[in-house]
């Protein structure tokens, strides 16, 4: 993990440890702390409750899939009160430790496992994505959007089906006639550490008439924003709030508020009202959302010093955007959550 | 004439020991410069690959899918070949493994499983064909080939896993492998135990042996040699080596497949994309370590699944990062290749171990 | 004359052996000095110490009256010594120009100077009547020009002195005798030459002076006007020697191999081997002469099944074997001693025993099914090694350390006891010292005296002459002739082999 | 579709996906035409990738970044010249040590450095020259300057003789092991530029594993155009060219791994059918011993 001798937030278990404060370990997924997406949100949660509620905690970055389990059992074995997994890919993994460990409380995100001591905490990417579609071909100008995905896998997949179908929403209600270019960058998990390739299929879908581009793709959507800023072009970024990553380009964010998930997971164990099981986020109780609209907010600065420039240029792309888009993508938000509008996920 | 050899083969030991301890030194500066103590994280290296019945068998578990694909790379080497494919030559068999795995339901075990571990080195043995015909045939380098049929491996799979074979739910992998086809773990054994160890590093164990055997005492392997030693020779001696290359590779692709075999029906059971942190690409660092031949195999495969276990271990206690096993693992790889270094430092200490 | 040269008490010894043992030799100004020896003697080592190549334990060198100490080939090549290896150091795919200048380019500013280094090297080879094409590339031309080429890298670095390892080894006797006309020319131009043979008959044409070596020493320096062939081999061996191969009246079988019609094609698909038929009966040695070139090399590949023949066929013992592949026909009790040891004939890193059965590794006693029956391998290995009096501390030693000789007696111990019906040897004496020879010579007679047939190709008359029954003359691809080895002189040869018909 | 699959914006991204390729191919061939297997130009684009943005962010200043990941190319460089020329280790070994060290040397720097292990923060990249970034330009005319070195200066004609006979070269008084260092270094050195073309040319972070197997692409190349400046740019071009197409091919119904594939698949068949054998220099390999000469 990123526990080293610069990294004085994370104390060794076992020590210093304020008698009564929880204990709580994450296993992150590969990508790792520093992806500005899934994974720093997760610890962004675990930084609010170690601010409000006190908590300690311990995270681990195993570098490969077959270490989730030692992990996982590793943490387990500390004594931890609660134990986060992140991602899909520790489906199998948390679900032999958690059944070797019954008193310990797990979490495990965007994946199901159903023990009696596990909260699932899985999100509708699809319906945040349909509002990036829905943005994005209410604002395009060219009639192209496209769509970077890190790989064809059924999460990934999830996001382009949802952003596909907010395109023709749009289409259908608005009369409008876009059509959504999607390309993969690549096809092993490097797809997620491929910005060069992302920013040429960027490029490629903007020489092809796009004007505004959504990712899927991890760390690779850095070549994304790279090739909408160089082509003054815009871009919707993923997971976390990474419109101050290119200020003045990112038109909005889809959050997936893993930071809320995990935030309200340890709160609900230090609360004691941790209830295993199944939860879903979506728009509804905006697990699921768009970056405000309207005003630079929510800024997540990742360690990088807020300038007021870069504040400035968002609050102009902000400002750009006319209040009927601002109020057609309310208008679709409620309309989500009313079950009104059923956004595809296959 | 008998001491001499003693002295020899003890020289020999010497080096890969010299070189890990060579390496752990040049990784205990580092760990230093980050601030860390060295020798609590040895120890908890050593504890997390040693320290107790399950670590030990994680460390096997580890280590398995490295001894198939040290094979595999090494195998190609004795016949000339460089085979860099061996990766993609997993794939294809971890997914023929997990196709006939997953399928054929009410087949008995004793044909169920050979049946899947068969499929895998076939489809292993295929994949790796094609670049052998095209090196025989066409005269091809197999480097290239070997790369370009990784890559189009990658993409493969993750059509078959992604379109095809796709199993319910958000993880990309196939439905999991049924239990007639599934290498027994020891876990399953032994109640105390968690590990996924399974009956394939034995399978692995054999097939060196198997392999042992098919290099040095038969016909075949004294072709395959002899083609890798001197094509011009070989061919004066009636060996086809066109032939040969091709058999070669595809010998090699099915060990390779065989790695895949294992992750598949013993250790994940089930395809899931993303459970190869590279191994074919470990492999030819085993291989090289092991000096092409079974038995250093073994060991170069037991040494890189101490460090990688180990390494995730110490990183757990102590903090320091698990990306300086890698860089350790580098660092011992060249200690072994340069023996020299090794050599000089012995031959200084004790004279009478002779000329350099 | 105070000599130009001298090396005194050279010692130069390597992990178990003593290559030089107090070795003592001197030149003289503007002579050829042949440097004679078994395989093994420490020519090469005594030569390479001079060459700077070798730093010797012991021992003083004096050139031109100075004492000094040559610790690199650049520094005697700055002395004027040059040397042209027996396994030539060229560059294969680069040109002739470029081999010679390489290392002392002329420049105009970064780039070379190609008219300058073609100018120089043109004169050059005018001067010294070394005639070469400049621009070809050294993979496409022979190795007598090849040699020359090595000569010519000497001369261009102003040598004075030329050292020579084994040149004629590879030489076809045209080439020969085109070397010593050149030789001659540079001692006339004030040059002075040694020159490693283990041929005799070179050494008393050419030769003013030979020094003899045998096990790292030097036995004795010889005027070639006051010795003979024979002194010297005695010298050599320490022992007596037969020059002259004897052999009884040839008792003649029946027709073992029938080449009827037999055309093939080269590397580069051209027609190199045009309608050969010749036969062979059992107890018969038929000697194919010809300079080297003519289509020898890709005929015999096509009788061992190495090379397909693009019509014509081949028979033994009646059966057609047209098209077989190589192992077929030695499965038909073919032996075939190739005419390179290192690239054919052996694999340099198989040990004594593992070489022992290649081609019959796959047979019966030494292999059951697919399995190699090692004990019956090493059985095998130990009873040639014993046999043949390969010089070797044992069985399991990779061929690459034994010495040439030493190779070739496994290759022709191999081949000899697969119990052959045919045995066809090419060039089975090169570089091997005469030792060596006249135990080579004494096994082919003595497998033509069991009735096996023996096809011998050679690049030495002296050979065919003296081992073959009939001679078969070989010209651009062609058989110009089939003579009868008693009415066969060289004169008579020498011009069926320059393509003159009777 | 035809002017999708031929156009000004396909030129440009097969120039762009091109140039790391050439770079490093070149990179290769001065190796291996010295006769230094060069297996380790992936780690070698990895290292100079990441020491381009280290030097950026603490700089500022790009070039100094560039210059950086010369120097990070030349010091792994260096490490396989010395572990494979001075102590005659095999070149593929270590040369996939060189790999390894570099994968987990620069997520392990950094953690140590900006504490996470995925991406850098963004720095400071290079300007655009016009269409492109200046290590394009660079490129291109690297290859024919490297044409020019290799078949018209004496140190081109050493460098050619040294990986083909190098006891040749030794005796006529070329120093084959200084040679070989020179030609390793210039290697990685040119292996680390390309990749700050990756990390500050195209883009203006570092992202572990970045070079995604760009080396081994390179390898290919070099290999493809037969150890010559000329044939490794062709075959780059042809690789970029096909990794463009792939791209633009994308989203057109077939599932995106099957278009995925077509780079590779189309170098197979340019190979198999058009290029065939490619003759390694002779010496490739094989470790330069003074004594043996
Ligand atoms: N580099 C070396 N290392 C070890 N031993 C060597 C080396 N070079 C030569 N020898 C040994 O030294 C002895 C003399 O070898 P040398 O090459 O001088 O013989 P030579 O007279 O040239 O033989 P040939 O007629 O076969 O060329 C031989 O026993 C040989 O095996
Ligand atoms: N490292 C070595 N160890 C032992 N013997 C060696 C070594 N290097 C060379 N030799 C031996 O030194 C001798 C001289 O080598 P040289 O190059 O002159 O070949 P050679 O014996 O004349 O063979 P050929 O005539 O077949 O080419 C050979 O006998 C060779 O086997
Ligand atoms: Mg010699
Ligand atoms: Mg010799």
């Amino acid at each position: 993990g990123g526990g080293t001798a610069q990294d004085p937030d994370v104390e060794e278990p076992g020590e210093n440890v304020e008698a009564g404060a929880l204990q709580v370990g994450i296993v992150l997924s590969t990508g790792g702390k520093g992806d500005k997406s899934f994974n720093d949100a997760a610890i962004e949660g675990l930084e609010r409750a170690k601010r409000e509620l006190g908590i300690q905690y311990r995270d681990i970055e195993p570098r490969e899939m077959a270490q989730d389990e030692e992990s996982l059992r590793f943490l387990a074995e500390q004594g931890m009160d609660l134990v986060i997994g992140v991602g899909f890919l520790m489906e199998e993994s948390l679900r032999t430790v958690a059944l070797e460990y019954p008193d310990v409380k797990f979490a495990l995100i965007d994946a199901v496992v159903d023990e009696p001591n596990v909260a699932s905490l899985v999100f509708k990417e699809h319906e945040g994505s349909f509002l990036a579609g829905a943005l994005a071909a209410l604002m395009t100008e060219s009639d192209n959007v496209g769509f970077i995905g890190g790989m064809r896998i059924p999460l990934i997949e999830k996001f382009e089906i949802g952003y596909i179908h907010g395109v023709e929403y749009i289409n259908e209600t608005e009369g409008k006639n876009v059509n959504v270019l999607s390309a993969y960058v690549g096809t092993t998990g490097d797809a997620f550490n491929d910005p060069t390739t992302a920013k040429e299929l960027t490029l490629s879908q903007i020489s092809r008439g796009a004007d505004i581009i959504y990712h899927a793709s991890g760390g690779s959507g850095q070549g994304v924003f790279e090739a909408a800023y160089e082509n003054g072009k815009y871009a919707i970024g993923v997971d976390s709030n990474q419109n101050w990553m290119y200020p003045g380009t990112i038109m909005a964010s889809m959050l997936k508020r893993v930071d809320v998930a995990v935030f309200d997971t340890v709160k609900a164990v230090q609360d004691g009202t941790y209830e295993a099981g199944l939860t879903v986020f979506g728009v509804e109780d905006r697990g699921i959302s768009l970056t405000d609209l309207e005003k630079v907010d929510e800024l997540e600065k990742f360690g990088v010093e807020d300038d007021a420039d870069d504040i400035a240029r968002m609050q102009e792309l902000k400002d750009s955007i006319p209040t009927d888009v601002k109020n057609k993508i309310e208008e679709i938000t409620n309309k989500i959550i009313s079950g009104e509008i059923v956004v595809r996920e296959e | 004439m008998k001491r001499q050899k003693l002295y020899d083969n003890l020289r020999e030991l010497m080096i890969p020991l010299g070189a890990i301890t060579l390496g752990l030194l040049v990784g205990a500066v580092i760990i230093l410069m980050t601030g860390a103590n060295p020798i609590e994280a040895y120890k908890a290296l050593f504890i997390g690959a040693f320290g107790d019945v399950n670590k030990f068998a994680n460390t096997l578990a580890r280590s398995t899918p490295l001894i198939f694909t040290g094979l595999a790379v090494a195998f190609a080497f004795r016949c000339g070949l460089f085979n860099i494919g061996v990766e993609g030559q997993m794939f294809v068999g971890a997914l023929a493994a997990a196709y006939v795995g997953a399928n054929f339901e009410g087949l008995p075990k004793i044909i169920h499983l050979p049946m899947a571990i068969l499929a895998a080195m076939i489809a292993g043995g295929f994949w790796a064909a094609i670049p052998g015909i095209l090196k025989a045939k066409r005269g091809v380098h197999e480097v290239i080939n070997t790369i370009m049929m990784n890559f189009i491996a990658y993409a493969f799979i993750g059509y078959m896993v992604s379109d095809v074979l796709r199993a319910p739910g958000q993880t990309p992998r196939t439905v999991g492998v049924l239990p007639s086809a599934q290498l027994v773990r020891l876990g399953e054994l032994v109640g105390w135990s968690t590990s996924r160890l399974s009956i394939g590093f034995l399978i692995g164990l054999l097939v060196c042996g198997i392999i042992y055997y098919l290099l040095w005492k038969t016909t075949i392997g004294y072709e395959v040699r002899s083609v890798g030693l001197s094509p011009m020779a070989a061919e004066y001696g009636g060996v086809n080596s066109s032939q040969k290359i091709i058999l070669a590779m595809i010998i090699s692709g099915a060990l390779g497949g065989l790695a895949g075999a294992e992750r598949v029906l013993g250790f994940d059971r089930a395809l899931i994309l993303g459970f190869s942190p590279g191994f074919g690409f470990e492999g030819i660092a085993v291989a090289l370590l092991g000096k092409n031949h079974p038995l250093g195999i073994i060991f170069g495969a037991l040494l890189f699944g101490a460090l990688s276990n180990g390494g995730a271990w110490m990183n757990f206690t102590t903090n320091v990062p698990v990306d300086l096993i890698v860089v350790l693992q580098a660092v011992i790889i060249f200690f072994v290749a340069a023996d020299q270094i090794i050599r000089r430092i012995f031959s200084k200490n004790k004279k009478e171990w002779g000329a350099v | 004359m105070q000599p130009i040269l001298t090396m005194e008490n050279i010692t130069k010894r390597f992990p178990g052996v003593i290559a030089n043992d107090g070795v003592n030799f001197d030149l003289q100004a503007g002579e050829i000095h042949a440097l004679v020896g078994e395989n093994g003697a420490g020519k090469s080592t005594l030569m390479n110490v001079l060459f700077g190549l070798y730093q010797p334990e012991e021992g003083k060198i004096a050139y031109k009256g100075e004492e000094l100490i040559i610790n690199e080939p650049t520094q005697a090549i700055k002395l004027g010594i040059g040397m042209v290896h027996q396994h030539f150091k060229l560059v294969q795919p680069l040109t002739v120009t470029e081999n010679i200048i390489l290392g002392s380019e002329p420049t105009l500013g970064i780039k070379i100077n190609k008219e300058k280094a073609l100018k120089d090297v043109d004169e050059l080879s005018k001067k010294y009547g070394l005639i070469i094409d400049p621009k070809a590339k050294i993979e496409n031309i022979t190795v007598g020009m090849q040699q020359r080429v090595e000569i010519l890298k000497t001369l261009y670095r102003g040598a004075d002195i030329i050292i020579l390892d084994e040149p004629t080894a590879v030489l076809t006797p045209q080439e020969v005798k085109e070397l010593f006309a050149i030789l001659k020319g540079l001692t006339d131009q004030g040059k002075s030459i040694i020159f490693i043979t283990h041929k005799l008959n070179e050494v008393m044409e050419i030769a003013d002076r030979a020094t003899v070596m045998r096990r790292g020493k030097t036995i004795g320096t010889v005027s070639t006007k006051e010795t003979s062939p024979t002194q010297l081999a005695e010298m050599m061996v320490g022992r007596q020697v037969l020059l002259r191969v004897e052999k009884q009246e040839a008792k003649l079988g029946k027709e073992v191999l029938k080449v009827e019609g037999v055309s093939g094609n080269d590397d580069r698909n051209l027609q190199v081997v045009d309608n050969v038929s010749l036969s062979i009966r059992a107890g018969e040695i038929l000697g194919i002469a010809g300079v080297e070139g003519n289509g020898q090399s890709e005929l015999i590949e096509i009788l061992t099944g190495l090379r397909k023949p693009t019509s014509g066929d081949i028979y033994l013992n009646d059966k057609k074997i047209t098209g077989l592949t190589a192992r077929e026909i030695k499965n038909s009790h073919v032996g075939y001693i190739p005419e390179d040891r290192h690239k054919r004939g052996l694999i340099l890193d198989f040990s004594i025993s593992e070489n022992a059965i290649l081609g019959i590794h796959q047979r019966k006693p030494f292999a059951k099914g697919m399995q190699l029956n090692l004990s019956e391998i090493k059985k095998h290995a130990d009873n040639l090694i014993e046999k043949y009096d390969i010089r070797t501390p044992n069985r399991e030693v990779h061929a690459r350390n034994l010495s040439g000789g030493n190779q070739q007696k496994i290759i022709i111990a191999r081949e000899l006891e697969i119990d052959p019906v045919l045995i066809i040897a090419s060039q089975p004496t090169r570089g091997v010292d005469i030792g060596a020879i006249e135990f080579i010579h004494k096994q082919i007679i003595e497998a033509r005296d069991e009735g096996k047939a023996v096809l011998l190709v050679s690049a030495e008359l002296q050979e065919i002459l003296s081992l073959s029954d009939r001679i078969a003359v070989i010209y651009e691809g062609e058989i110009v002739d089939i003579i009868d080895a008693k009415e066969a002189t060289e004169e008579k040869l020498g011009l069926l082999m320059a393509g003159v018909r009777n | 579709m035809w002017q999708d699959l031929f156009n000004m914006s396909m030129l440009y991204a097969t120039l762009r996906a091109a140039t790391p390729l050439i770079i490093t191919a070149i990179g290769g061939l001065i190796a291996e035409r010295s006769g230094i297997i060069n297996i380790a130009l992936e780690g070698k684009m990895l290292m100079g990738a990441f020491t381009a943005v280290v030097v950026s962010y603490y700089t500022g200043n790009p070039w100094l970044g560039v210059l950086g990941a010369i120097i990070a190319g030349g010091i792994m460089a260096l490490i396989h010249g010395v572990v494979s020329i001075k102590y005659k280790a095999n070149q593929v070994v270590s040369g996939t040590a060189i790999n390894i060290l570099a994968g987990g040397l620069t997520i392990f720097l950094l953690q140590i450095i900006f504490g996470v292990a995925g991406t850098s923060p963004q720095v400071k990249k290079l300007p655009a020259w016009g269409p492109f970034h200046p290590i394009v330009y660079f490129g291109i005319l690297l290859v024919f300057v490297t044409h020019y070195v290799i078949y018209y200066t004496s140190w081109g004609l050493r460098v050619r003789a040294i990986g083909e006979h190098p006891s040749a070269a030794d005796t006529v008084g070329i120093n084959v092991i200084k040679m070989r260092y020179i030609c390793v270094i210039i290697s990685g050195m040119l292996a680390g530029l390309a990749g700050a073309a990756l990390s500050l040319g195209d883009l203006n972070v570092f992202v572990k594993g970045m070079t995604s197997g760009r080396g081994y692409i390179a390898l290919a190349a070099m290999i493809f155009g037969k150890w010559t400046p000329i044939g490794a740019l062709g075959a780059s071009l042809l690789f970029g060219y096909s990794t463009a197409l792939q791209m633009g091919l994308q989203g057109r119904g077939i599932p995106s791994q099957i278009v995925q594939m077509i780079p590779y698949i189309f170098t197979m068949i340019a190979l198999a059918g058009f290029v065939g054998k490619s003759t390694p220099p002779a010496a490739l390999g094989e470790p330069y011993d003074k004594a043996k000469r």
